[in-house]
């Protein structure tokens, strides 16, 4: 392969994070022991890797209430967000957050919103305010298929165009907004298509694929430094939990068990893991190594967020302004 | 007498969208995960199964069609009752409701109607945060021509939604989400509990306290306590925030003398601001004590348990500092 | 032409309302007698016209803070209509909404609403109840290439298009939205193009050209009649006097007194005329009699405004609700 | 001395803003027809022309992008200064405001700083209607985390808006659109008149009247004429919504015993309700009268001048029926 091995490994480390980051929300949330909603990205992982190895912390994301694999894929430090998860005072936004709400601003991370849609505007005055001080900066936006139909995203799309300020929208389209599958929350198949009504590029890629993700980012990502705008990527991904921990049986009310067992024969981290020792690129030992190297540094943050204390009750009224 | 049947407040709601899909064919439910999911708080569970998807759409996440679609299908003649999931999501479609919905029937002269019912859930204590747990109810009360719900209990949700859906003008339906396992005796069949009437929870004479929606209980659990320490609490819960039953709250005011508001939005511009405005302008002589709210504090829901359920929402602690301060006075 | 002659008349005689109707508001304004604000339609009489030959009384429009021609092509009275400008009470909304909210339910007008982009989901929303009532109808939306932008009118066309519901999405771009040219507010020349975005067909006409504008209308109801859903028709006009009244030499700050006048030789009437007497549909003899009873008529209207009553103040408190 | 130069309302916005621009790079303006038209009511007029449409941005009417371009470059290092051509115009995006811009630093534990100014215009007396002439400001105080700037005088609209620029938070800048013509003293170059600081413009031992706005002036008209009468009427101007001075607000209160608001929004839910509040808490033992609110009736604003100017916008009779209502009380 023409990409450095270090780089691989990379993507395979930070998709290994967030999906035992996340297991580890599962088996919590499970014992009732995380205090609030959580929304899983497992199974989406290889989009925003792919997307965000394209980023250095310079660069900014905004994010949803899907959120946690946006914040660890762009560098977010596993142990303040395991202590937000869990509102703790050393999470990242001193538990003021949670799960739907983890900023993390020294590593771009403007933060995640639990208002669907409502990332597009601000990923585009991030964008804006790039391109005023002109910075060598870019905007990735992440959203899904069910925020698409919000008139922000359509509001940001066409400013962003207009202005060809340095954003890329990144679409996770996994085929839901909860329980509506996309053939009942929209006409078209092809999200992508919608770029063309601002007069920008629009691409579909296999969201499952992290290295699909990557070059098409990387192409967004040329375009934009460039100064010609922004760019739609919509990437075709599946959620293999339900839409948050406590959709009973991962969302069979609405989907089916086939369908659910045809895209984990996709997962983006096994084939990832295949792909590298078929191709030679690394030996399975090495890729243990990695995980068993993630595993306890998820197991670390673990600890960190349940040896942290709690916000004292008064600090409720903290950080309302600067 | 035997004892009614007892439903939880989401059994209720369950239950008279039921009997009003079944009895207006003109009635049709619209919202974001209201079908196969059966709402996100299960308040729409079996309705699709049973009336089929054109009566019980699910929408796209686009609130401002929803609303849309509610105002302009009830002006031609349907009887929508749309879901904005969660009241913090009514911002991204408040134009909808505050200048359109709302504005229609005033600026065109009363040429047309608007059926429409707005269901929506509010309330913290699940972790919700700062987009998934407000309590904004008293923003809307600003905006002229919407008629705003607040039921209290399993028997008044059903009975007001009844009302609502026979009201022609646009009414916003706010479900306390934190009370959809509330149980409490439901009548069967159709009813309905009137707009414009408070109702009188707990009866005495030495304090009034008006309470909303989940916070009316945790009243209650005060007014019973104080009974036997010998205050007579009055527990009053509004129903409605338009109308207003502004007499049965000065009746009980003119007798007691001294007022509390208990109420789960936050402090500034809070409900409880307009009930001590109508004290201080329609019953100043009969004041004994300050009006004190009990409210949220005027910050944004967070997340953390400490700081939500601890220290946010308005709890029985508050409301007996609130009642030992005004018996100060007595 | 194919057409019979007394619809191509009704044609001229609807777009001389409204353009009469508009220069009496326009002598009337200059005078300070019209107590609001009025957004002239006048140059884009063709798109209102043209459109709304294709509807009955039965049917349904929302139209916009540009909202008199609307009003007269669906069947509004000029009476009721004027005295509204004027705030009295034998004004269509009994004075209550003036020149940027007239509503005629009678004649099936919904209603003008004063926040651009607002329309639409109302218009989504009569045609959802449209198809719901099995009726026979179908509902046009009139709305701007400025309201183009807004949210709304996303998640109208995506809710319409999903739905299939009989609605026509009558595009009236007249170039501007207020003072920024359409180059300086979207990076499309075409705005029927977003149409794909949400799979229904989209289409330009020339909107000085009221039989073009005509024939595209009428494609797009026998669509919706049919269930196959709504149509996007872009209009391409031209609004000949500034964006309200009292916008100083009729928009020159943000546009040429060539382009204006490049336009003008465009006139949707004056262009009809001709042509119906060069094709010998009508002698001019006829067109003028048509001409002098418009002008009477508006005059009546005029005289009708002036006669009538204000209401008394205390009604303000009148028609909150039902 | 000598007297200052008169400037406009207007002008002493349009000369901040230039001040702005010409002192900091990273102020900027964005808004629809700032640019080419000089804002809708004049109030950017030449400033596009003078730097350049980087600087001075028209923008598509799109209300949301506008705010989240105001918020995401406000975090990346701007000051930008948007505009909302009318307050009416803010449900359409009020997601923005009351939920990202309001909320960010507080959900975030501090993370950002958002130093964005949005400027928008009230009020009726134009024939603007539903859409076009609300006074809506009373509902945003309900949504922590925003500052809410209600300027009175051409003085306090320019000291004002530096301020806000200045102020690293959110800050609602509501400029009453009949103001724009008033004349007034204003200073030459930067200055700044502080947040949460009310004027008092009158002073008055008899009652207090808060007063917001156009409304300000009105109520001096009354005030100097009732001095003639022998009444004393302190006019207070709270300049800002939020923060609040209370402490002037009280302080008065406690002199004269009597209060009086007069504001331009709806009755209900009104900015005087909250004053009323605080009162009813506060000072209670000092309350001699009711606390009177003249405003706006609870109905959208309708079109008509008679209904407009004759019934709907609160004017100087109203405010002379409620000092004789509350001086009976003396
Ligand atoms: C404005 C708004 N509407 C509704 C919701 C409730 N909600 C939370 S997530 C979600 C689904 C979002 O779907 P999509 O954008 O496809 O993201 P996904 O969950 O599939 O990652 C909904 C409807 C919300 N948070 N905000
Ligand atoms: C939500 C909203 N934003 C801004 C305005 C102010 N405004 C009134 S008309 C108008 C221009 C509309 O442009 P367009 O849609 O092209 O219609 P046109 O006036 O050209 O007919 C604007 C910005 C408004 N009324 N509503
Ligand atoms: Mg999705
Ligand atoms: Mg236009």
């Amino acid at each position: 392969m023409k990409y450095p091995k270090s780089m691989l490994l990379e993507m395979l480390k930070k998709m290994m994070e967030i999906r035992y980051f996340e297991e580890k929300v599962v088996d919590q949330y499970a014992r009732g022991a995380v205090p609030g909603l959580a929304h899983l990205y497992i199974g989406e992982e290889a989009v925003a890797v792919g997307a965000c190895m394209n980023l250095t912390d310079e660069d900014y994301i905004t994010s949803t209430h899907r959120g946690h694999g946006h914040c660890i894929a762009k560098g977010g430090d596993l142990k303040p967000m395991m202590a937000e998860l869990f509102g703790k005072r050393t999470g990242y936004c001193k538990g003021k957050g949670g799960s739907m709400h983890i900023a993390a601003f020294d590593k771009g991370i403007i933060g995640a919103m639990g208002i669907v849609g409502s990332g597009g505007p601000i990923a585009v005055g991030a964008a804006l305010g790039i391109k005023k001080q002109n910075l060598d900066r870019v905007v990735i936006c992440f959203f899904g298929d069910g925020a698409s139909n919000e008139g922000a995203t359509h509001e940001a799309m066409n400013f962003a165009s207009l202005h060809k300020v340095p954003v890329i929208f990144v679409c996770e389209n996994n085929l839901y907004g909860i329980s509506v599958a996309q053939h009942r929350h929209q006409a078209i198949k092809d999200i992508a298509i919608r770029a063309a009504g601002y007069a920008m590029p629009g691409v579909v890629v296999d969201g499952m694929d992290v290295l699909a993700v990557y070059e098409a980012v990387k192409e967004a990502v040329k375009r934009a430094k460039s100064g010609k705008g922004p760019t739609l990527i919509e990437c075709k991904t599946y959620r293999f939990r339900g839409h948050h921990e406590g959709d009973p049986n991962l969302g069979l009310r609405y989907r089916t068990k086939d369908e659910i067992e045809e895209w984990k024969k996709r997962c983006p981290i096994l084939c990832f893991k295949e792909k590298l020792i078929k191709e030679k690129i690394a030996k399975k030992k090495e890729i243990d190594q990695i995980e068993e190297d993630v595993k306890r540094r998820v197991e670390e943050a673990f600890v960190y967020a349940m040896q942290s204390p709690f916000p004292k009750p008064e600090q409720a009224l903290e950080d309302l302004f600067a | 007498m035997t004892k009614m049947r007892e439903l939880t407040f989401r059994e209720a709601v369950v239950e008279a969208l039921d009997i009003a899909l079944e009895r207006d064919p003109k009635v049709f439910l619209l919202g974001e995960d209201i079908g196969y999911y059966g709402g996100l708080f299960q308040a729409t569970q079996g309705l699709m199964q049973k009336y089929g998807e054109d009566r019980v759409m699910d929408s796209p996440i686009s609130e401002s069609a929803i609303l849309g679609a509610g105002i302009g299908s009830a002006i031609v003649g349907m009887h929508p009752i749309v879901e904005i999931m969660n009241i913090d999501f009514l911002p991204v479609c408040m134009d909808q409701l505050v200048n359109q919905a709302a504005k229609m029937h005033y600026m065109f002269g009363g040429q047309m109607k608007i059926p429409l019912v707005i269901r929506t859930t509010c309330g913290a204590g699940r972790g919700g945060a700062a987009h998934h747990a407000q309590a904004t109810h008293a923003a809307f009360m600003h905006f002229p021509g919407i008629k705003i719900v607040i039921p209290g209990t399993p028997h008044d949700v059903k009975g007001l939604l009844f009302t609502a859906i026979e009201d022609e003008n646009p009414v916003l339906f706010i479900e306390d989400k934190m009370m959809y396992n509330l149980k409490g005796e439901v009548p069967e069949g159709y009813y309905t509990v009137p707009f414009g009437k408070a109702a009188i929870r707990h009866e005495g004479k030495d304090i009034t306290i008006v309470a909303t929606m989940r916070m009316i209980h945790k009243a209650l659990t005060v007014a019973n306590e104080m009974e036997k320490e010998g205050i007579g609490i009055e527990v009053i819960d509004p129903r409605t925030l338009c109308p207003l039953d502004k007499e049965t709250i000065l009746h009980s005011f003119k007798k007691t003398g001294k007022m509390i508001i208990v109420d789960e939005g936050n402090r500034v511009g809070n409900f409880g601001s307009e009930v001590a405005s109508i004290i201080a302008e329609e019953a100043v002589e009969y004041i004994q004590a300050p009006i004190l709210k009990v409210t949220a504090p005027h910050v944004p829901v967070p997340y953390s348990p400490i700081l939500e359920k601890e220290f946010y929402i308005p709890n029985e602690d508050g409301i007996r500092k609130a009642i030992h301060k005004v018996m100060e006075y007595a």
